[in-house]
């Protein structure tokens, strides 16, 4: 059984049954109902944010189907223009940042990244605490404003000066900003935090070119998070700042300029694209290796490619803004650096199917969802081509043909190995199987209504109907596509509710799963399903880069950290050789109260510039106490400290 | 979702003037679509055909005041009161008022018009239009909270945006229902 | 601890707990903040020289600010560096003495920026209401600010914790890694001094 | 090429029913990535079909991985390299022929064509023929004219929020944004009337927010600007002279120009010849005395939050206000 040496025992020691005792005893949350805002542990959070991100992603697809309801008839008036204009901004702005970037980055990095470098706790448990409340609190105040009629209404890209102080009365705009505020702090903290788990806390023996497929994606994705939202911080400050404290960054009688906000918006906007697919490729990776029982074909490639993908986005922000007249070389060059992003991409998709046809293919239920991802994310890249040159750019920009596309993009390349990940990860998370046959119906469903809904989007789109329409004329040959559309969705719709039922009815009654259902190769299967709360009994060794099937008959496991305490084992960036020992910080409530304290401040900078500087009182009071050293902590870790040696 | 409590409470807060602040009538329908008739409205009977809830509805909505904003460009009327600072007409920015600060009383003012200059929007300007007018008028001297008055526009600066103007206190101030409920 | 005999063992139990720079994870966590606060800055830069050439005049319609205060300000930052180099390396060898002295100089260094940084507002050139330009300088100099503060009210907690309660290792990398917050803060003024005080007077032609 | 066979395509505001240069242009460059990207995709999602069907394994069991050794990945290795290059070479075809389709819409620039100025407004466009002799500009809305077979130069701008000049089958969209000034050149060779329709959010009544460029012979075009530039004609009878005093005496007269009479406010389009137009409302409805007198009554009704607010006219005034509007070709 290749399990057996890193993968975690079926019988214990006696010696080993005292050594869980005393780890439970140590790693426990916090119970009761304020326990409940102390956790800290990355399992809890993770979990937390893949259901706070699920509630959100429903919500955006019933106002979807709102809005195919509206669209279903020209001149419908089952939507006022001013509720439409408002839901569809809630759908993108929902979509973007409270479903997409929260589920596939950081529900993602939280619950499975440190599981598969194998430690303890994700660096920094805290701050991950604190992103998730004010993550949770930006969405809660986005929608309780929607249902207030405050709902943004200028899109999910609120360009100025449609979305400024003169032409967007009341305070809807401003909502929006905070939330991008919000969501962008939560986002950034646990950036750091993948970043600092990946380079310091990885299993020893796990060197960088033995770390999973799936933990380089989500790197490379915290990587472009640090240097992409800057860029919406910056825009969505200035609006703020212009709506509330009289600015003048995009007045253009006074040497503003309405370029600015859409540069700095798409700086951030287009790696935002790619921060959505990278971990749904990462996921198509791991799926694949497991369904096709190999290690996956061009490992090399499949991380370069990511990681040039990554780069690559920071060069093509423009060609959101060709329809606003871009000087003839800046164009080419944009439309060159859009069509290369394609190399890495195919290179990625010849290598999976590579790994397919050289392996054995066992067709279940997540493999589904990929070879799914497959039919609809190429289509996707194919009319991405479209839009990457600037004439055809011109015709189809802000049409419903580029609503197809980024709807094939986005819903293949982030929603499809989402769900192909929840019916893979299911037992780690819950330690049963989810039901194959409901899995693969949901599946066909959710494949065939995609595609009635989406793909005549296309056609729609080049016979000229725009995008962001509440309505359309008669006369005009798009009420049939559109009704046809709407039909989809109701397909769509059924698909998602078996997806939950099953969860639902699986996470009650399922097959018990046993630590590694799919007999796959990374850490995180190499521990009890659920995982217990301290992870592993022993934090393993890594011999290889499918962990479990690599791992030599008898690998070593870690031992000689303190087991009184939280502490956890450092290794070296490049080779993961054993570099120090350290603890996480305990469980506190301080990390909840600083949440509340700074959503606060943000709440209140709506309405009064003063909202940020006394808001920010408060937020310093809970920061301090946050970081404020416990005595007997510091006495027992004292009296063991062995310095670096200079 | 308990870690919300303190956000529920104050959204529940700023739920009540939210959704009246946000309110965008956009058909006003035929009673506000009445051309503003010329009956005369004083002290004597306050008010009269016109309620202050009237005064309000739309001192309460950013959008009727921006649209205020909007046809106090349109219809000129800055040709003579300028940006507030006043010109060929009396200055609306300022504590002064010749025919009194309150809703309604401005509201002849425009309907009737007024001796040495100011004419008369009757039969002209559609009732709901005047009310837009009155509201935005009166936000000029801060007398709307600042989260309904509007901000900058996008032109030279020439004086404060309304959100911003500290509210003056003309001498024949009196309570105005819609200046309870500010949020600062 | 009692360990099954025939499982393979990697014992780490001599480690180090108490480690500076590359080897602290704390150390790691403040550099990822630098980058993303430094991303801010140079893309608010960016904006700065963008808006700059959308507009046939720079400054608008006004005179360069006044050097004085801002220089004073740059001065003072660098003379700082002395005495944080001193404590930061004093903080790796856990010199508790020094790195109270040094704490307490930078807290002063701290508030004496602060001080300045106030006449250097009031004595800008323009308001951030009037035009873009005005918007701009006063939100590079908003960040800064806020940095400013942020590391002053962290500096002022640590030399608390310094002379109150027990002083572990953690203490210590916490002082070291202070100290490398502030040479972000002293870094980042200069290129912000020079766009803010004489890009204008370069640009003015 | 073949799409614009599909029924559907060959609609007044498609970009696959070109009918000028422009179009036609981006249309070819649209075919070509269109027939290369088809290809490719079907001939991928063939490949992945077949593999999986080949190296289908046991449904229940999960199999012991395989070992794989660089000897037994050399085939996929090299069909993986042949791929790539493939892809490369395919991309760089399509990168040419999208450059080439750029410099040949940049090329068609010449000095002597027909400048109209374009000014996008929430919600319709304002559309003016400069003269030299100011007296002699034609302002109108929402309806462009222009000769067949001439190159236009399109001068266009923003008066609020940023719109998109899009008339597909003509040219590619252009945005106008305030503070910018945009160059659109076109040209059409094919009479008829082409809709075009505001490409860019620009709030509440972004859906109802279009236009028509007419193309006619030179002759019938040269004709209708001098018909533009001429000022309004004077009422002739009783009931158009009341009309015309209602117009002045009511909200019209706050937003409207009618060139000839004291009516001179730039809020609202110029209805000098209003009479002359197809559409009113931006495009949405056919210009007739039923709709224009409903638009008048309640324009909130049917375009609702735009700018024309709804009028309290008796049924003689309306009327009278009709009659004299139907008088302005």
């Amino acid at each position: 059984m290749i399990t057996t040496s890193v993968g975690c025992q079926t019988e214990l020691t006696d010696a080993e049954r005292l050594q869980a005792a005393q780890l439970d005893r140590v790693w426990q949350e916090p119970a009761g109902f304020i326990g409940w805002f102390k956790a800290v542990h990355h399992t809890t959070i993770g979990r937390r944010y893949f259901f706070t991100a699920l509630l959100f992603f429903l919500l955006a697809g019933l106002l979807a189907g709102a809005m195919r309801l509206q669209l279903a008839f020209p001149e419908a008036h089952f939507l006022s223009n001013d509720k439409y204009n408002q839901i569809f901004t809630m759908h993108g702005s929902t979509m973007m940042f409270l479903f997409a970037v929260p589920m596939m980055f950081e529900t993602f990095s939280v619950y499975l990244v440190p599981l598969m470098v194998g430690t303890r706790n994700i660096a920094f448990p805290r701050l991950n605490a604190y992103s998730y409340y004010l993550y949770a609190f930006g969405g809660l105040m986005f929608y309780i404003a929607f249902v207030c009629n405050t709902g943004a209404d200028r899109g999910w890209f609120s360009y100025v000066p449609l979305a400024g102080p003169d032409y967007g009365p009341g305070k809807r705009p401003d909502f929006w900003a905070q939330l991008i505020t919000f969501t962008e702090v939560s986002a950034l903290a646990v950036a750091v935090e993948t970043i600092v788990t990946v380079f310091r806390l990885r299993a020893p023996g796990m060197s960088l070119n033995r770390i999973p497929i799936f933990v380089w994606g989500q790197v490379v994705v915290a990587f472009m998070v640090i240097f992409a939202l800057p860029g919406v911080v910056l825009s969505s400050t200035m609006l703020l700042l212009d709506r509330t404290c009289s600015t003048q960054f995009f007045n253009p009688a006074v040497g503003g300029d309405v370029l600015l906000f859409q540069h700095l918006f798409w700086w951030f906007g287009h790696p935002e694209v790619y921060l959505i697919f990278i971990p749904g490729t990462a996921i198509v990776s791991t799926i694949v290796t497991t369904f096709s029982r190999r290690h996956v074909f061009g490992y090399l490639v499949l991380v370069l490619a990511m990681v040039a993908t990554g780069f690559m986005a920071f060069g093509l922000w423009v060609h959101h803004m060709f329809a606003t007249g871009i000087p003839q070389i800046a164009e080419s060059y944009f439309t060159a650096a859009s069509m290369m992003i394609a190399i890495p991409t195919g290179a990625q998709i010849f290598c999976w199917i590579a790994t397919m046809a050289t392996g054995k293919v066992v067709l279940r239920t997540p493999l589904w969802w990929v070879i799914g991802f497959f039919f609809v994310f190429v289509m996707g890249g194919m009319t991405g081509i479209f839009v990457a040159s600037v004439p055809v750019d011109l015709q189809v920009h802000d049409t419903y043909f580029v609503v197809a596309h980024f709807h094939y993009v986005l819903i293949g390349g982030a929603v499809f190995p989402l769900f192909g990940a929840i019916t893979y990860w299911f037992p780690k998370l819950t330690g049963r199987m989810m039901s194959e046959k409901l899995g693969q119906l949901s599946f066909w469903l959710f494949f065939v209504g995609f595609n009635v809904t989406f793909f005549p989007m296309h056609l729609v789109g080049l016979r000229g109907m725009p995008r962001r329409v509440y309505t359309y004329p008669p006369n005009m040959g798009w009420t049939q596509l559109n009704q046809i559309e709407s039909l989809g969705y109701i397909l769509l719709f059924l698909s998602v509710c078996i997806l939950l039922w099953n969860m639902f009815k699986s996470a009650r009654s399922g097959a018990i799963a046993g630590p590694n259902p799919w007999n796959a190769g990374t850490l995180e299967w190499a521990t009890t399903s659920p995982p217990p709360c301290y992870n592993f009994l022993h934090l393993p060794t890594v011999n290889g880069r499918e962990a479990i099937w690599d791992a030599t008959p008898n690998q070593p496991v870690v031992v000689g950290l303190d087991e009184d305490a939280r502490s956890f084992l450092t290794t070296r960036t490049l080779d993961a050789e054993p570099d120090g020992r350290d603890e996480f910080p305990s469980p506190s409530i301080w990390p909840f109260l600083a949440a509340v304290a700074t959503s606060l401040a943000f709440i209140g900078s709506i309405f009064t510039p003063w909202g940020i500087t006394i808001g920010a009182i408060p937020v310093a009071i809970t920061m301090i106490a946050w970081f404020w050293p416990k005595r007997q902590p510091a006495e027992r870790r004292r009296a063991r400290e062995i310095w670096q040696s200079e | 979702m308990r870690a919300a409590i303190p956000i529920l409470v104050l959204s529940a807060a700023l739920a009540l003037n939210g959704c009246k602040r946000e309110q965008r009538v956009f058909d006003p329908g035929s009673s506000g679509s009445q051309v503003a008739n010329g009956v005369p409205l004083n002290e004597v009977h306050a008010g009269g055909p016109v309620s202050l809830s009237d005064a309000s509805k739309y001192e309460g909505s950013a959008y009727a005041v921006g649209e205020g904003k909007r046809l106090y460009e349109a219809y000129n009327c800055v040709g003579c009161h300028a940006h507030g600072g006043g010109a060929i007409g009396p200055a609306l920015m300022d504590s002064q008022w010749i025919y009194g600060s309150r809703p309604e009383q401005i509201y002849s003012d425009i309907v009737q018009g007024r001796p040495n200059g100011m004419p008369s929007y009757a039969g002209k300007i559609p009732d709901y239009q005047v009310w837009e007018l009155v509201a935005y008028v009166r936000s000029m001297s801060g007398q709307l909270p600042s989260d309904v008055a509007p901000s900058r526009s996008d032109e030279m600066p020439v004086k404060k945006a309304e959100q911003a103007q500290p509210k003056e206190h003309p001498a024949d101030e009196n309570p105005q229902p819609v200046q309870q409920g500010r949020p600062q | 601890m009692a360990e099954r005999v025939d499982r393979a063992v990697l014992d780490v139990s001599k480690l180090p707990t108490v480690g500076f720079g590359m080897h602290s994870i704390t150390w790691w966590g403040i550099m990822g903040m630098m980058a993303i606060e430094g991303m801010v800055f140079l893309l608010m830069i960016a904006s700065y020289f963008y808006l700059h050439s959308r507009s046939v005049e720079w400054p608008p319609d006004r005179n360069p600010p006044d050097l004085f205060w801002g220089t004073l300000n740059l001065g003072l930052f660098l003379v700082s560096i002395i005495p944080n180099e001193w404590y930061r390396r004093r903080a790796r060898k856990g010199d508790l003495r020094a790195v109270r002295l040094g704490l307490v100089i930078l807290s002063l260094f701290g508030i004496a920026n602060v001080v300045v940084r106030y006449f250097e507002l009031w004595h800008l050139n323009t308001d951030w209401s009037i035009d873009a330009y005005g918007s701009a300088v006063w939100t590079l100099m908003g960040l800064h600010v806020l940095h400013l503060l942020t590391d002053l009210i962290d500096t002022l907690v640590l030399t608390t914790l310094f002379f109150t309660t027990l002083v572990e290792g953690k203490r210590f990398q916490d002082a070291e890694e202070n100290a490398a917050y502030w040479y972000f803060v002293v870094g980042f003024w200069v290129p912000i001094y020079l766009v803010i005080y004489w890009a204008p007077r370069w640009l003015h032609a | 090429m073949i799409l614009a066979a599909v029924p559907g395509f060959q609609g007044n505001q498609t970009a696959l029913n070109p009918v000028g240069p422009g179009a036609a242009h981006i249309e070819f460059e649209f075919s070509l990535i269109f027939w290369i990207t088809t290809a490719v995709y079907c001939i991928v999602l063939l490949v992945l079909v077949i593999a999986v069907a080949r190296k289908r394994h046991s449904f229940e069991a999960m199999p012991e991985p395989l070992t794989t050794t660089p000897e037994s990945d050399r085939i996929a290795k090299r069909s993986v390299g042949a791929a790539m290059i493939a892809t490369v070479i395919l991309l760089f075809i399509m990168l040419v022929g999208s450059f080439e389709t750029s410099r040949a819409l940049g090329s068609m620039n010449p000095e002597n064509a027909l400048t109209i100025d374009v000014y996008g407004h929430q919600w319709w466009w304002e559309v003016q023929y400069p003269n030299d002799e100011a007296y002699k500009t034609v302002v109108t809305a929402n309806e462009i004219h222009l000769p067949v077979g001439v190159p236009i130069r399109i001068h266009g701008t923003s008066r609020d929020v940023i719109h998109s000049f899009w008339a597909p089958n003509v040219q590619g969209k252009r945005d106008l944004m305030p503070g910018y000034e945009t160059e659109i050149m076109m040209q059409i060779d094919q009479p008829g009337a082409w809709r075009g329709q505001c490409a860019e959010y620009c709030g509440e009544q972004h859906a109802h927010m279009s236009f028509y460029m007419v193309a006619e012979t030179k002759d019938q075009f040269a004709k209708w600007l001098n018909d533009q530039a001429q000022s309004s004609v004077s009422p002739s009878t009783p009931e158009t002279a009341r009309g015309q005093q209602v117009f002045l005496t009511h909200a019209c007269v706050l937003c409207h120009t009618i060139r000839g009479t004291p009516a001179g406010s730039r809020v609202g389009p110029d209805l000098t010849h209003v009479a002359s137009r197809t559409t009113i409302a931006a495009g949405e409805l056919p210009n007739t005395v039923g709709n224009l007198g409903g638009w008048i009554l309640n324009a909130q009704g049917i375009k609702p939050g735009c700018r024309m607010p709804p009028n309290q006219l008796s049924g003689s005034e309306l009327q009278d206000l009709l009659a004299y509007l139907e008088t302005l070709k």
